[in-house]
């Protein structure tokens, strides 16, 4: 029953997690088409802004407080340089733009081996995060709630910008119909340099949180970047709802087959239960439909 | 009428035929010996008439192995640099032909035959990941080479074309165990990576446990290089074990501690046995997460003994003050030293006459004195049980009585007797 | 130049050429040990002329070729090794690394591998089959583009993982440790010659199959497809079909290459088949030039050498140039070295042309 | 002049919004059938829907078969073709090439392995038919726009399609091509049915031998020329007569 329980949570929580990986991810992917191979990194770029902001601050609670915004811009920085240097040529040719941030990728783990060091660095887990609550006879971990809570605060702010605020109407209408949205006098270069600077900045939220859980290392991105991918690519283009229920759905999944089986099995599992729903539904979860052939 | 195209040829089928032919003949005049037959041993081409030797140092220092193996490399030096200082190897000066193995059992493979072969080197040091050992195993036999292994492995391997420097199981594991029966544990949770050193460890640990009454109350494997443990832990959490086994590797050790401590539990309550967290690793996973917790080992940088003080002195002078020394680092700083002292005693470098002269070569090393086995080329080794302090380095509170001789096919355990293969 | 290589006499001295190269010259002036190596970078570059056809020519971007790959190298290995270990302890008996493992029994789908007809067979069939199926899964259904390259990824990690896991197929530490092939020992200096004469023979077998697709009706079928691939169904054609062929295709020439990969590098594993390597195949394709027919062959062996050849002197700065030319060809020259060929070519027609007028 | 071509309450929902909301279409053979209507009317949904892009309700019926439920391909095979509003060919392959890939939808796996050695001979014959023998060897993707929209339609013509449901045909095509164009369409359509959406109002005064006028989803009025521009509901839609070209230059934009 215990154990149940806890496995309930874990799935939760491990949806929580390749949401907030995801959701910068469903963005950049979904909205706009671009398969951001350096998204991992930039999740790498938060993990490493919480380590140096602890090195300054000290206090491992404040840090993380001040990270999290900080881990934002940064994110968010190297998005926008990524997306004037290199991305916004090759808007034309998406499977490009998959291997060129791919290469992107590898240099900046390289960066951050040769600045950083290869090895592992420590991330404090700040007192109030530490030890579990008890739910219902689990002990749950302090960290899991803060990154649960985290991912609901940040899905819910995104789709709000989305809805509510100009910014978010200029994105949606791009994402609907570029032509028609540049007619309307929508600069979409603005918009998808905006897309682009919120969905890498989200990577580093992601990366500052994912702090206390995981380790801090060169290749720590490497680890959620596929799953991430694919979440997006089974809640669907453009979607934040179908990211969110992707995520909880396979989180929840693996937390289960895992069980039951081997963890290894399980992240097999999750991919035959992708392909599969893909063969039901080629275009995700949810989807925007559109009148054009692509 | 019908418009001609200005292409010329139909297609290919000659040019394929004609390309099979001429494969077919290369292969017909290109046939070598067959199974059973002999085969003439690849010619050796180190040359030592000059006044230096060569030897090869191949480890990753490129992906992910990188980390841990740059250690090991950097010991090598250490111990290379020592000799030349004191005058070589049978008055000649050691030269390293360094290479790369980045993390790849096939590049190790590759890297093995170019040492041996284009560079002529006398033995290599070097290999981490079994894997890279297993690749490059094929490669010392069939060019009849020396490899010297500097890592703790799973035992059940005794070639002659490799020394192994590092623990082998009844030098780590078994220690480990009998030190946590001493301390009355009943009940033990199994934790590894998903590869071949945490598999064989568990099928000893579970043979020994049911020789000793110990119940196993769970044995899970995560990918190697996972970092969601969060199902792992609930379930260690709830089966109320005596201690946890670890036999998790990397990155997988930082996720694990972590959600261990934030599940609120401590190594009063449930003690983790490590085998593959040093002096390096802890840093990464946090002091805090791991403090109290236990790991096994035959060195620590805190051993105190006047051969120990002179490594860890020479090492800090050499590559930095904020640098540690570990188990690894030391077995490969070792297997050079051994290494020359068994060419000395051959009076040869040449690898059948230091097969032949391995045997009882011994090196005053910084955990004690080590001696080669000539039989299965493993050396003695000092187990020690090792805590975690606030300093973030392992100290001794347990070590076996004396060193204990190598058996990496556990033929002196009775309780062992379904693991043993044949050789 | 290219206009020469296009007719049939063209063809001929190409190939000639290429094969004095490998058959005569590469021979006489390489080591034993070169010699191999070079055999193992023949093998990625049969990868390489799959993924010229899948991607360059039919735009299908495939990030798992490596389980292709493994595949075949996987089911020679487990022939090698039951033939080893047959050839040790008789029929029947288990392969070492199972014995270590605490496998006593062999597993029943390692049985039949003892044949070597039926491991070639396997080796054939099995791959291209799965592709095939694959294949008309998603192309049937219309994944493709970044979907498909995601979904292709995502497979090779599940393969690597899959393969971690299963102890009677080596697990993380994969098979090695082969003596024979095909009852040749494999030690012995000749046969590591044989060897590559085999590796080298299939690249210009697999090659000149590649150069028959690309200019059958198919091959422009499959260019038709790739730039509009609804029109080709409004015409009639099932598109997914058409994709299929060249997936599988590209599927059996990863598959073979493995399968030649084994007992030329004595190893196989998890390493060598996962996310990173599938992506790392595409990096010699992409420089060579995707769509032409010999640019990915060269891409992939220039790419296997620089690795060899920088690795060691700088390993930091190896992964850095590796990313940059990820970023540097694919961005600012998609059509790799081919492509460089064929501008310098255009700007000196031009330049004819101006002193002509002139 | 026979049927080819009927459909039958043709019905087309696009997350509730109903794009094609119950239409009646007849497709002769020896007709030119011009479909006209607001941006939005639904006829090029009415296309889609046709040619199995677009699920709907309703039957479509060629030469006594259904074709709803069938893919596109299949469709495709059963001699109904299309043109898209952007001229799509194959800019890679040359002109000669886009034909005989239209032409050969029928071939075998063994022909498609070998070379072309000749070129078909009613590829031939439509090369002649489009105006591009002269261009067989050039790339399609350098032809100029309105010879690219000749060389969509000639590789329906190889393809033998005998219904041809064209989405704006003359777009972007100076006078003379548009007239040559309209004597194309009527060539074709000697024994073909032949379907135009097109906006040109003279385009169509010049060559429709029959309009359909569809308005918000539905069939609004269908008949000769003369009596569809004497129907008030169409003066209506398009604002009246006199004020023809204003409304067709706002619907374009």
């Amino acid at each position: 029953m215990d154990l149940l329980v806890g496995q309930l949570f874990t799935g939760l929580s491990t949806g929580s997690i390749l949401l907030l990986a995801a959701l910068g991810l469903s963005l950049t992917f979904g909205q706009m088409g671009v398969i951001n191979m350096a998204h991992g990194e930039f999740i790498m770029a938060g993990c490493y802004t919480a380590y140096v902001t602890q090195q300054v601050v000290g206090d491992a609670g404040v840090s993380l407080l001040i990270a999290l915004p900080v881990g934002f811009l940064v994110g968010g920085a190297m998005g926008l340089v990524l997306e004037w240097l290199l991305v916004r040529h090759l808007y034309q040719r998406p499977l490009d733009t998959l291997l060129v941030t791919f290469g992107v990728g590898l240099v900046l783990q390289q960066v951050a081996r040769d600045v950083f060091g290869a090895p592992a660095v420590n991330v404090t887990v700040p007192e109030f995060l530490r030890g579990g609550v008890d739910l219902l006879g689990t002990a749950v971990p302090k960290t899991r709630l803060f990154i649960l809570a985290l991912a609901v605060v940040a899905v819910t702010v995104v789709a709000l910008v989305l809805r509510f605020t100009a910014a978010g109407r200029r994105i949606r209408a791009v994402v609907g119909n570029r032509d028609l949205a540049e007619t309307a006098g929508i600069s979409s270069r603005a918009v998808d340099a905006g897309t682009f600077f919120i969905g890498s900045g989200l990577a580093g939220v992601a990366g500052v949180a994912l702090t206390l859980i995981g380790s801090t290392s060169p290749t720590t991105g490497q680890s959620y970047l596929v799953d991430a991918f694919l979440v997006v690519v089974a809640g669907g283009m453009g979607r934040i709802k179908g990211a969110v229920v992707a995520a909880v759905a396979l989180g929840t999944f693996q937390a289960v087959f895992e069980t039951y089986s081997t963890a290894s099995l399980a992240k097999v599992g999750v991919f035959v239960v992708i392909v599969v729903f893909l063969q039901l539904r080629p275009q995700g979860l949810f989807t925007l439909r559109t009148r054009s052939l692509a | 009428m019908p418009q001609r195209f200005t292409f010329h040829p139909r297609d290919l089928t000659r040019s394929l035929a004609a390309t099979a032919a001429v494969t077919a003949l290369a292969l017909t005049s290109a046939c070598g010996s067959r199974a059973g037959e002999e085969t003439a041993a690849a010619e050796s081409c180190v040359d030592t008439s000059g006044d230096t030797v060569k030897v090869g140092a191949l480890n990753s220092l490129s992906g992910t192995m990188s980390i841990s193996e740059t250690t090991v490399r950097d010991a090598i030096y250490l111990a290379v640099d020592e000799i030349n200082a004191a005058g070589g190897v049978q008055g000649k000066q050691i030269e390293i032909v360094a290479e790369d193995g980045a993390s790849e059992p096939t590049v190790f493979a590759e890297k093995a035959e170019k040492l041996i072969r284009e560079d002529c080197v006398a033995a290599v040091f070097g290999g981490w990941t079994s894997a890279s050992r297993k690749a490059m195993l094929p490669v010392f036999e069939d060019n009849d080479s020396l490899l010297y292994y500097p890592v703790q492995y799973e035992g059940l391997e005794a070639s002659e074309n490799i020394f192994y420097t590092g623990a082998t199981t009844n030098q780590q594991i078994i220690p480990a165990l009998d030190y946590l029966a001493e301390t009355g544990v009943k009940s033990l949770y199994l934790v590894g990576s998903d590869y071949v050193f945490p598999r064989t460890a568990n099928a000893i640990i579970n043979a020994y446990a049911a020789d000793k009454g110990i119940e196993i109350v769970g044995e899970d494997y995560a990918q190697l290089g996972s970092v969601e443990f969060s199902t792992i832990v609930n379930q260690v959490s709830a089966s109320g074990a005596d201690a946890v086994f670890n036999t998790l590797n990397g990155d997988s050790n930082v996720a694990f501690f972590r959600e261990y401590a934030n599940v609120g539990l401590t190594a009063e309550q449930m003690p983790v046995m490590s085998v593959s967290i040093a002096e390096e690793e802890v840093g990464g996973i946090g002091i805090e997460n791991i403090e109290g917790q236990l790991a096994a080992w035959n060195y620590y940088q805190t051993i105190e003994s006047p051969a120990n003080t002179t490594f860890v002195d020479a090492f800090k002078a050499e590559y930095g003050a904020d640098r540690v020394t570990s188990d690894p680092m030391e077995a490969a700083y070792n297997s050079v030293y051994l290494w020359a002292a068994t060419a000395e005693k051959a009076g040869s470098f040449d690898v059948a006459d230091i097969q032949a002269s391995a045997d009882g070569v011994s090196f005053e090393s910084p955990e004690g004195t080590v001696v080669i086995d000539g039989e299965n080329h493993h050396v003695t080794k000092t187990a020690r049980i090792g805590e975690i302090r606030a300093d973030g380095l392992l100290y001794t509170v347990w070590e076996s009585a004396g060193a204990i001789e190598p058996d990496p096919f556990l033929e002196g355990y009775e309780w062992a007797a379904d693991l043993q293969v044949s050789e | 130049m290219s206009r020469f290589f296009a007719t049939r006499a063209g063809v001929w001295s190409g190939f000639g050429a290429a094969a004095l190269v490998l058959f005569g010259a590469a021979p006489l002036l390489l080591s034993g040990f070169r010699l191999g190596l070079l055999a193992q970078f023949l093998c990625y570059a049969i990868v390489a002329v799959g993924i010229g056809l899948a991607w360059g020519r039919g735009g299908m971007l495939t990030l798992g070729q490596g389980v292709f790959f493994g595949m075949g190298a996987y089911l020679m290995a487990m022939h090698m090794k039951m033939a080893d270990a047959e050839f040790r302890n008789g029929h029947g008996a288990v392969p070492d690394f199972m014995e270590l493992a605490g496998i006593r029994e062999l597993p029943a789908y390692w049985v039949p591998f003892a044949s070597p007809v039926f491991t070639i067979a396997m080796i054939l069939v099995l791959p291209t089959g799965f592709a095939v199926l694959l294949g008309f899964a998603v192309f049937k259904r219309r994944v493709k583009g970044a979907y498909f390259a995601i979904l292709s990824q995502a497979l090779a990690g599940a393969f690597a993982i899959l393969l971690i896991g299963q102890q009677s197929m080596g697990g993380f530490n994969g098979l090695s440790r082969f003596r024979y092939f095909f009852g040749y020992n494999l030690d012995d200096a000749v046969n590591q010659q044989m060897l590559y004469f085999i590796a080298a023979g299939v690249l210009l077998v697999v090659v000149a199959v590649a150069l028959q697709l690309r200019r059958s009706r198919y091959g422009e079928l499959l260019v038709a497809v790739r730039d509009a691939e609804e029109r080709v169904r409004f015409l009639g054609y099932d598109a997914a079909n058409i994709k299929v062929v060249a997936y599988a295709a590209a599927a059996l020439f990863a598959a073979v290459a493995g399968a030649i990969f084994v007992p030329v590098v004595g190893i196989i594993s998890p390493a060598s088949i996962g996310i990173v390597p599938s992506i790392m195949f595409i990096l010699g394709v992409a420089i060579g030039g995707r769509a032409s027919l010999v640019g990915p062959v060269v891409g992939a062996l220039a790419v296997a050498w620089a690795q060899t050849a920088l690795s060691e002197q700088f390993p930091s700065a190896w992964t850095y140039a590796q990313g940059l030319l990820f970023i540097v060809v694919i961005a600012l020259l998609p059509g790799g070295i081919a492509s460089v060929a064929a501008l310098t070519k255009r700007f000196q027609a031009k330049s004819a042309t101006v002193e002509a007028a002139a | 002049m026979t049927t080819a071509l009927t459909c039958t309450n043709i019905h087309v929902d696009f997350d509730g919004f109903k794009a094609v909301n119950g239409v009646d279409l007849t497709l002769d053979r020896g007709e030119v059938h011009f479909l006209i209507g607001p941006n939005g009317a639904g006829k090029t949904t009415l296309v889609d829907a046709v040619t199995g892009l677009a699920k709907y309700s309703g039957s479509v019926v060629k030469d006594g078969v259904e074709l709803r439920g069938k893919k596109v391909h299949h469709i495709a095979r059963r001699g109904i073709g299309r043109t898209f509003q952007t001229a799509t060919v194959f800019e890679q392959l040359t002109v000669a090439q886009n034909l005989d890939i239209a032409a050969g939808a029928g071939r075998s796996p063994w022909s498609l392995l070998r070379r072309r050695t000749v070129l078909p001979d009613n590829v031939v014959a439509v090369l002649e038919q489009i105006g591009l023998a002269g261009q067989a060897q050039t790339p399609a993707g350098i032809l100029a726009h309105g010879q690219k929209q000749w060389l969509e339609i000639g590789m329906l013509l190889v393809g033998d399609a005998d219904v041809l449901l064209l989405d704006e045909p003359i777009a972007g095509m100076g006078h003379e091509e548009r007239d040559t164009t309209g004597r194309l369409l009527h060539e074709i359509a000697e024994t073909r049915a032949v379907a135009v959406v097109e906006h040109d109002m003279d385009f169509m005064r010049a060559f429709a031998s029959r309009v359909t006028v569809l308005h918000a989803g539905a069939v609004l009025a269908s008949g000769s020329v003369d009596e569809v521009s004497n129907d008030p509901r169409v003066q209506e839609v398009y604002l009246g007569a006199s004020h023809e070209q204003e409304a067709i230059d706002a619907a374009t934009a």
